[in-house]
């Protein structure tokens, strides 16, 4: 769920991307510092930020019928850890507003900040914490997808909220309306993202 | 199986509207016989297959069955699909299960077949294509002509009446050429009708009972002898003539050949030549 | 060949050789105009302007880029709709509902509008180098190049893969589609570690030890175009503005 | 660019310590001839070929240029790649840039060469592959045929006295075939040497001027009608005799063909024909 071009008044589109810079230098210097040490990484982060984006390409048929994209950002925190996501989640919505008119360039703060930011350390941090309680690596795969694509819904429709609250009840009421408008074509999504985690691991370990 | 007439009119398909790849063009596979597609690179040859095999919907045209018109639907499809089967040309995008049998089982466990005959369809398959020795190997340590072998056991397991292969020869060494074509001999026996598209004109010759010519967006079809021997088809279509046409018609003019067919490979030639020098007449 | 549609568009575009700068510039001017004029008429101008340069000038076929902008359609109208429905005892309308969704819609899609210009005429390729005058660092540019390479290859891989698991009716149940999409995924994965790798073998071969440096293509700034599109862009906020 | 000996010597070399894929092959690159290398898939044509161009390093044996070896260190992988370049067989093992003639720049680039000189080497490579038309154009819309040759273009920029190319033939058909052996004829008369991997016996036969067949670990090389004409050898191989060596050795025991060397393809058998019925003596 990608907010659209020209949706976000300008002081929100600014405020998201200062709120989103941070952790993009943050994943830029990681990503420098790897390719000053490992040139060829170079090649294998580009890999990576491919497969991100074709991810978004393979449909995911939900059980109410609608089909949906995944987002690969929980995935990608597992594979990539979330400071280099938060630079590759950030290339790829710059692709994908360029290359599929999905999302835009005064939105990519804000998209950035719920996508590649809040996205992947959620997930990440479901997926550590899953492990350290002792669940084994597919429960760790599927909590980090669904939640990684649960946060991120959740954390545009606050956005979504913020911009637009309720005239009558406020900002409570502009998030609780966004949250149960998107959740219709969401929260399948975020089960049915977790689940493709599990399946695409389960693949991944028997080789 | 049983043999299925499976043929395509007035097909117009592409990426770009504007300049199609097909432009009308129609073809029938003869049941039971060989049939080589044949086109230059970009000449819509596998566009033609995607098209027979339901993989693309023609923008105008039909695909028909056995004279029964393929419908792009859930069910027509699902219909179409058990009939006929199409092996592209890369293997490495075909193959995405970890084991030679895991990949070949993918589409009978996907017919909804119990598991006993599921491993037999596989078992099958693999001793057609005479792969049975790599059922547990993992595919990414397959040779390339060894993956080429298993995508076609995969399409074969599904019991296809009409098999098509894009260039199931092209990148094999002339022994794997000779286990590919051994392969097609014994899925004919089993009762499948094989087409495979090339741009090798000898192997065409050689081994087809009719062939197809894509040029122009359309196909010109008929006996090897006399689409391979018409050289202006054959340079419109960017294609060589087969060298034993050539050398076979200097020599049936020099008097070293017996009437009726040119021979079509080195070996019927050599068979054909008489034995020692003197000249029939 | 497994194109994407605004990217073919891009390339194909009679503007493919005008400066990156020079284009930015004008679409960068376009967008911020349909986030700060008034919807009424400066979206309405913005998006016109918009449309009739990518179709008009650059040469973008009306099919892609019609296309193209009805993809964020479906976002903006109900995001719109959402915003501009009131709940509190029980649910209604916003008193002025109408004018501040016709608002949002309209600076969405002079926006997306605007940003298409830029992405229906310029590749990719192209506007990654521009991002050095933004000092993003040459290493990130370089993993994004990669990136641009390697998702076509990744592409054709997914769709061929997917074609051949439908043909092998791995898509014709709900249950079966995700399995199938599962393996999939797993599948472009490996394929995109292997390509990595089988790279990094077929550059090491043509020198490569640090970077992927190559020779800068040159596409000058074309004076008359960054006058025009000054001025344009003047007159349009005069106008949307004052009206 | 002049031209330089490249050689290999008793190298062993594979990805398996306990089965090699070469063992002991030697292997001389004649300066400014035309070499074919021959081979099954898998036979280690490709292990040979990474092997002379620096890329792999063999576990036992030498690769010389002029007689100095090649040294697996920084300085001297940097010298070799100066002189001798490969062409893998998957373009996009190779193309990593979206632009043609950016991605033909990046080995100039590496050589630290100054921006004109740059300009200049990659048109000129582009010119010889006979790709200019293709400069502008991305990438990821050529054909497989079209990025083949591009990746031969960014090899052939880094100006290498030995070019070695690891089936640039496969996959292509007949008419890209003739662009690219084209090609590879310019390249020579631009002082390179030119080596090229393949299991089109036809095809060898036709372009080489001296052949390299490896078998079992090793190599055999010689001229094409010895090599080629040697059954056991090809059976060992597991590659075919060339048609023109079986047809035109019949036709010389009947008395049509004249002394000297066999022909090679089609034409040439055709011109040595004679043109009516009566038979030499």
């Amino acid at each position: 769920m990608h907010i659209a071009e020209g949706f976000l008044p300008p002081a929100h589109a600014i405020g998201w991307t200062v709120a989103a810079a941070p952790f993009v230098v943050h994943g830029a210097r990681c990503v420098v510092k790897e390719v000053r040490e490992h040139p060829e990484s170079t090649l294998l982060l580009g890999a990576a930020g491919a497969f991100t984006f074709v991810l978004s390409a393979i449909k995911l048929p939900s059980f109410n019928g609608s089909s949906s994209h995944p987002t690969g950002t929980g995935l990608g925190a597992v594979l990539f850890r979330p400071p280099v996501m938060a630079l590759l989640g950030t290339v790829v919505l710059l692709f994908q507003a360029l290359l599929l008119a999905h999302g835009g360039l005064t939105t990519l703060g804000a998209n950035a900040f719920s996508m590649a930011v809040v996205g992947p350390w959620v997930g990440y941090g479901a997926y550590r914490l899953v492990r350290r309680v002792g669940g084994g690596l597919l429960p760790g795969v599927f909590a980090a997808m669904a939640l990684a694509d649960l946060a991120t819904y959740v954390t545009t429709s606050l956005q979504l909220a913020l911009a637009f609250p309720d005239a009558e009840s406020g900002l409570v009421g502009a998030a609780l309306k966004y949250l149960g408008v998107f959740a219709v074509t969401q929260v399948p999504l975020a089960v049915g993202e977790g689940l493709l985690g599990v399946l695409l691991f389960r693949v991944l370990t028997v080789n | 199986m049983s043999h299925l007439t499976l043929a395509a009119s007035g097909l117009t398909a592409g990426y770009d509207r504007r300049r199609p790849v097909l432009d009308g063009a129609s073809l029938t596979v003869p049941a039971g016989r060989r049939l080589a597609v044949l086109g230059a690179n970009g000449s819509g040859k596998t566009t033609l297959l995607r098209c027979l095999s339901g993989a693309l919907a023609p923008a105008r045209g039909r695909v028909t069955l056995d004279g029964a018109e393929l419908r792009h639907t859930r069910a027509g499809l699902r219909a179409h699909r058990q009939e006929v089967q199409l092996v592209l040309q890369d293997p490495d995008d075909q193959l995405f299960s970890a084991s030679v049998a895991q990949d070949v089982s993918f589409g009978p466990v996907n017919l909804g077949l119990t598991e006993d005959e599921v491993r037999a369809r596989v078992a099958e398959a693999l001793a057609l294509l005479a792969v049975t020795h790599l059922a547990e190997r993992p595919t990414h340590q397959l040779s390339y002509g060894e993956r080429k072998r298993v995508a076609m056991a995969g399409a074969v397991a599904m019991r296809p009446c009409v098999l098509l292969l894009d260039e199931p020869t092209a990148g094999l060494d002339p022994t794997a050429v000779g286990e590919a074509l051994a392969a097609l001999a014994r899925l004919q026996e089993a009762d499948s009708t094989v087409v495979m598209s090339t741009h090798d004109v000898d192997l065409a010759l050689r081994w087809a009972d009719e062939v197809a010519v894509v040029v122009d967006g359309r196909v010109v079809q008929g006996t090897p002898e006399t689409v391979l021997g018409d050289d202006a088809l054959l340079a419109r279509a960017r294609l060589d003539r087969p060298w034993a046409l050539t050398v076979g018609a200097r020599l049936r003019a020099l008097g070293l050949l017996p009437d009726g067919a040119l021979p079509r490979d080195a070996d019927a030639l050599l068979a054909a030549l008489p034995d020692s020098p003197g000249v029939r007449t | 060949m497994t194109g994407l549609a605004i990217d073919d568009a891009a390339w194909a575009s009679a503007w493919r050789r005008r400066s990156p700068a020079d284009k930015l510039l004008l679409s960068g001017g376009l967008v911020v105009g349909a986030l700060v004029l008034p919807a009424w008429p400066g979206s309405v101008l913005v998006a016109l302007t918009a449309v009739v340069l990518a179709l008009g000038p650059a040469r973008v076929p009306a099919l892609t880029f019609g296309r193209a902008i009805r993809l964020p359609l479906a976002f903006i109208t109900i995001g719109a709709l959402t915003a501009v429905v009131q709940v509190g005892d029980g649910i209604g309308w916003a008193p002025d509902a109408a004018t501040r969704a016709g608002e949002l819609v309209g600076h969405a899609l002079a926006g997306s509008a605007a940003v298409l210009l830029l992405a229906t005429t310029t590749p990719m390729s192209d506007l990654l180098p521009a991002l050095q005058r933004l000092r993003v660092p040459d290493a990130v540019i370089e993993v994004a190049s990669v990136t641009y390479r390697l998702l076509f290859v990744l592409l054709t891989s997914l769709t061929t893969i997917r074609e051949a698991q439908t043909a092998r009716m791995g898509h014709s149940t709900v249950r079966r589609s995700y399995r199938s999409s599962g393996v999939l995924a797993a599948a472009v994965l490996t394929r995109s570690w292997d390509r990595a790798r089988r790279l990094q073998d077929g550059l090491a071969g043509r020198g490569m030890e640090t970077g992927l440096r190559v020779l800068p293509e040159t596409l000058p700034s074309s004076r008359r175009f960054e006058a025009l599109t000054v001025a344009g862009l003047a007159a349009l906020v005069t106008v949307g503005v004052l009206a």
